[in-house]
């Protein structure tokens, strides 16, 4: 293979002038994680509301759900970037536009939330599903004890529900991650992007992806162990859920 | 104390659960609800609290009407406490918390006397060093002993009780029954929807039939044993009964 | 702000987007969704082999692409697909593989770890007494995945298939980095080009809502109507 | 060097034709061969060297270069036919593009210094260009120093990105440094207020400003990152006979006053899509590196 390997250009400086190359590989990664919690927590949030309000009886609140979910589920997250990042502030007044495409870190705070919306369909609908996986019979105890609606979701539903749930909202949250990349786009420099930088910086393209690759893998492993020390933290005595 | 005029109940225009349903619970009385499945009688019973809504007729419970818009339901369904055929015990919770939970969220009672209350409860159907335990490590006849309690703890004044035992494996029948019994020694107000006829022959004041959504017979006790009225009553009964 | 639309922007490039965007797009979708499914079953089938070691080879390489960002794996792909060429064909230097095609094998290696787990999961829906009459009626373990199992793991998969083929179609809008023009690419170079770009993305976000959307509601229906056949 | 440099180029521009059918065929030129196909890489917006015309084809100085190179390899390898075959790339893609074998030729706007030289070849300089800066008239910068602390753009894997990056660092400016994936989606970042400049080769922001909307809001600044360096055409590292039949195919075009005529079309005539002129007549020192071609990576050769 016709093909230079260095693998000491890690340690070199890179010519940010933040260290060396691996400095550079590192703060990429500290930009992906957080873009990603941020993300995950919009996603959380959103995507919870809208799951419940696909289990109301409330025709409104159940169309409202649908169309919310099947809007940010049909189109490509790269698309969507672009429509929060490109289109939005030129279709607003100019001077909030301004404003928008001024904000300083303005990539990030368009992944954060692009990405977050992007997952919260996804959210809602396995809440929605876990919700309906429980007994019928539970929302209706929990209202003959004459708790409200919002009571019996906050108390009885949504703590089942979740538990239920974690397995998939695992996977959800790894995605999350892996989405951060799509906003490279927008020239966010998290992880790959930075990788994308390594290689055009120092011509190793090999040696950059592989670093990136061994850190995703990485976060991949801390991530699942974590989640499942979360599950059997959370889990329930004597309650078997799913599995 | 429950009154219930002319109630009639559609699922779809075609299907109709309940016609015409009209009858009464006194104060203090315990009322048996039987009928081969499918008659409506967990409906109706699940219309007392509101858990079902009607199309037609009223029902009435201590003077507040159930079907009226402006009632608080929540309000008067911690007022009538519902026991359901699964339990329907909250898996997340401990038992001590399954008994707490509404009394806090709902009565608005302090923890200390809530948990007080649970305990005397929980003594009560025989259950105290259970309190810490979650439902999943109860035993089926247990559970229902817990969610009578839960129901207790709400200070009910009336009862309803929506097949509880059958659900439940024969030899634990009895535990559940034997807390019932005494439940309407105590002169508790109580609607029970079962097929245990020796429940009924002891402590029931009066009996009602019911059949495709009508309620075919409406006699005190001794007269709904001693000489039944309608054949479909009659059949009923010789099934149940024989052996 | 909608005053100065220009819809003739759009009209005008219709031709490229949908000859060259939508067709590459397209042609990338259906490829690498059957090339997917082909190389997952392999997958599906090595991990439910019994071999331990060609279970666990499965195993890894499925753990390892589901951890990989997809736009991390296409430049992978993009740059060392002509090494892998040259390695598995001995020749002297990288073969060279055009964008097309270095997309397609992207998206098939990629895709096959996601249809591999749904395969793997039909598999396991089929009753053990499936496999266990095939071969008291004295079928060969190929013949039994051939005419017993996977028909009938595939019929109840295929909504799921179906579905993770929209998020394929909407994946490959990803190609995007490379500058290849997919429906997307060709839409943002018109975009560029003509500074047009309110215009060219909103409506490449409305052709991609409007085909995903009709696609799904033809799987929901289609799942419908085989739940009701069972 | 730059003397070895001429009597080398000088001895290949000679001997190239009969030494290459003499020996066995190797490398880029088997493969031309053997495929009857050549790859050449593109670019979208690089004007006018190599961008997408009306009917999305790419056109441009250097794609009439590479066809004409294309024509001497097809004439060296005596082929009937040779099918071209075009390939986008990006300044990030092109060089993996080039090393992995996907791309033959390179044919753009891409800077020849020695960094690149490690990775790979470059043929005979075609223009020389100083790296600056485009900004809106409005945001009242002037110097390199007013980008403090600014969001700048710059096209990801340029040699423009590194300097506008090294500046940052000896400076001490604190801009904030946005990769953009090619020239239009940067500019675009400077028109959308996105980022307040765009750190480019001055030919190209010129372009860039010529085709905008309204080219009269943009300005470029009075100082460069770098001095006037060359383009060349990208080709394979280590590739001794290839590299000599494309160094004789441009020596020879620029020499006999072709090049010249090429560069007039594209610089002082009305190009496609929207019929720009550019009006920017060959500097002196491109007309002198015509003369006398040379592949050095050192911009003071140049002078």
């Amino acid at each position: 293979m016709n093909y230079n390997w260095n693998w000491g250009i890690f340690f070199q400086p890179n010519p940010m002038g933040t260290g060396t190359y691996l400095d550079l590989l590192l703060s990429g990664l500290a930009l992906t994680l957080e873009t990603a919690v941020l993300a995950w927590i919009i996603a959380l949030v959103t995507g919870s509301i809208v799951g419940v309000m696909r289990t109301l009886p409330s025709k409104g609140a159940y169309w409202f759900g649908f169309a919310y979910v099947e809007f940010f589920r049909n189109m490509p997250l790269l698309v969507q970037l672009f429509l929060w990042f490109f289109v939005l502030p030129e279709i607003l007044p100019r001077a909030a536009g301004l404003w928008l495409k001024q904000l300083p870190n303005a990539p990030f705070w368009t992944a954060s939330i692009g990405v977050g919306l992007f997952m919260s369909a996804r959210v809602a609908v396995q809440l929605q599903a876990g919700i309906g996986s429980l007994p019928r019979g539970q929302k209706q105890a929990a209202t003959a004890l004459g708790l409200t609606t919002v009571q019996g979701y906050r108390y009885v539903l949504l703590p089942m529900a979740f538990r239920i749930i974690l397995p998939p909202l695992t996977s959800e949250f790894l995605n999350t991650i892996k989405n951060t990349a799509v906003a490279i786009t927008i020239g966010l420099l998290e992880l790959t992007g930075q990788a994308r930088s390594m290689q055009e910086f120092s011509f190793q393209v090999f040696e950059a992806f592989t670093a990136a690759t061994i850190l995703y893998l990485l976060v991949n492993a801390v991530v699942v162990t974590g989640m499942r020390i979360l599950e059997r933290y959370v889990a329930i005595p004597g309650y078997i859920t799913g599995k | 104390m429950i009154e219930i005029s002319h109630v009639d109940k559609w699922y779809s225009s075609a299907f109709q659960v309940l016609k015409d349903c009209t009858t009464s619970v006194a104060k203090g009385e315990v009322v048996v609800v039987c009928g081969p499945s499918g008659s409506g009688k967990s409906t109706l019973i699940k219309c007392v609290n509101a858990l079902e809504p009607f199309q037609k007729g009223d029902i009435t419970v201590d003077g507040t009407k159930v079907n009226d818009p402006k009632t608080n339901l929540p309000k008067l369904r911690a007022r009538v406490g519902m026991v359901f055929q699964h339990f329907e015990l909250f898996p997340h919770l401990k038992i001590i918390d399954n008994l707490c939970l509404a009394q806090e969220k709902v009565l608005g009672r302090g923890h200390d006397k809530s948990v007080t209350k649970a305990m005397m409860l929980l003594d009560r159907v025989g259950l105290k060093e259970h309190a810490q335990k979650f439902p999943a490590q109860l035993s089926g006849g247990q559970q229902q002993r817990v969610a009578i309690a839960r129901a207790l703890a709400m200070d009910p004044i009336a009862m309803l009780f929506d097949e509880p035992t059958s659900a439940l494996d024969p030899e634990m029948i009895s535990e559940v029954l034997d807390v019932m019994v005494d439940l309407a020694r105590e002169g508790m107000t109580m609607m029970v929807v079962t097929h245990e006829m020796g429940f009924a022959r002891k402590v029931a004041n009066r009996v009602i039939f019911m059949d495709r959504g009508e309620i075919v017979e409406d006699a005190p006790k001794d007269d709904f044993f001693g000489k039944p009225r309608s054949d479909r009553a009659q059949k009923f009964l010789s099934k149940i009964l024989s052996h | 702000m909608l005053g100065n639309f220009d819809f003739d922007v759009i009209r005008r490039s219709l031709p490229y987007l949908f000859y060259e965007g939508m067709t590459f797009t397209l042609t990338l979708t259906a490829l690498s969704a059957l090339g997917g499914l082909i190389f997952g079953t392999a997958i599906a089938l090595m991990r439910l082999s019994g071999y331990k070691t060609l279970g666990r080879i499965a195993g890894l390489y499925v753990d390892f692409m589901r951890s990989l960002p997809l736009v991390l794996v296409i430049f992978w792909f993009y740059f060392l697909v002509p090494y892998i060429g040259q390695w598995l064909t001995g020749a002297s230097r990288p073969i060279s593989v055009g964008a097309f095609a270095s997309s397609l094998i992207t998206f098939i290696m990629f895709e096959a770890a996601y249809f591999s787990e749904i395969m793997r999961a039909g598999i396991q829906s089929i009753s053990r007494g499936q496999p266990a009459a095939a071969n008291a009626l004295g079928l060969t373990y190929a013949q039994t995945m051939r005419y017993v199992v996977l028909p009938q793991a595939f019929r109840n998969m295929l909504p799921v298939l179906l579905t993770q083929t929209i998020v394929l179609f909407q994946d490959t809008s990803l190609v995007y980095v490379l500058s290849i023009p997919d429906f997307l690419g060709a839409a943002s170079k018109v975009a560029q080009r003509d500074g047009r770009l309110v215009e060219m993305y909103l409506f490449a976000a409305f052709v991609y809502f409007t085909i995903s959307c009709v696609a799904s509601f033809g799987v929901r229906r289609l799942q419908s109507r085989i739940a009701i056949i069972r | 060097m730059k003397h070895f440099r001429s009597i080398g180029l000088a001895l290949a521009a000679t001997f190239a034709v009969s030494q290459a059918s003499a020996e066995e065929l190797t490398g880029t030129l088997k493969n031309i061969k053997d495929t009857g196909a050549i790859t050449l890489g593109f670019r979208d917006s690089s004007i006018p060297f190599s961008y997408l015309d009306d009917n999305q084809k790419p056109v441009g100085f250097a794609m009439d270069i590479c066809y004409k190179i294309v024509d001497a390899v097809k004439k060296e390898l005596k082929l009937d036919k040779l099918e071209v075959k075009l390939n986008p790339v990006t300044s990030a893609t092109r060089i993996p593009l080039m090393a992995n074998g996907t791309i033959d030729l390179e044919c753009g706007s891409t800077t020849n210094n020695a960094e690149r030289q490690k990775q790979v070849s470059f043929t005979n300089t075609h223009f020389l260009t100083a790296s600056r800066y485009v900004f809106k008239k409005s945001s009242g910068l002037k110097s390199i120093d007013d980008l403090k602390g600014k969001t700048v753009v710059s096209t990801a894997g340029t040699t423009n990105i590194k300097q506008l990056t090294e500046a940052n660092v000896a400076k001490g400016l604190g801009a904030n440094i946005i990769p953009a994936k090619d020239h239009a989606e940067a500019f675009l970042m400077v028109e959308t207020d996105r980022a307040v400049a765009f750190v480019m080769d001055d030919i190209l922001l010129a372009s860039l400003v010529a085709g905008s909307k309204s080219p009269d809001d943009y300005a470029i600044s009075k100082d460069a990152f770098s001095k006037p360096e060359p383009y060349g055409i990208m080709l394979r590292k280590d590739d001794a006979p290839f590299k000599k039949v494309v160094d004789a195919a441009t020596a020879a075009l620029y020499t006999s006053g072709e090049g010249q005529k090429i560069y007039d079309k594209w610089f002082t005539q009305k190009i496609p899509p929207k019929g720009l002129n550019l009006n920017t007549p060959i500097s002196d020192e491109l007309k002198h590196e015509f003369a006398k071609p040379s592949d050095s990576p050192n911009p003071d050769d140049y002078k």
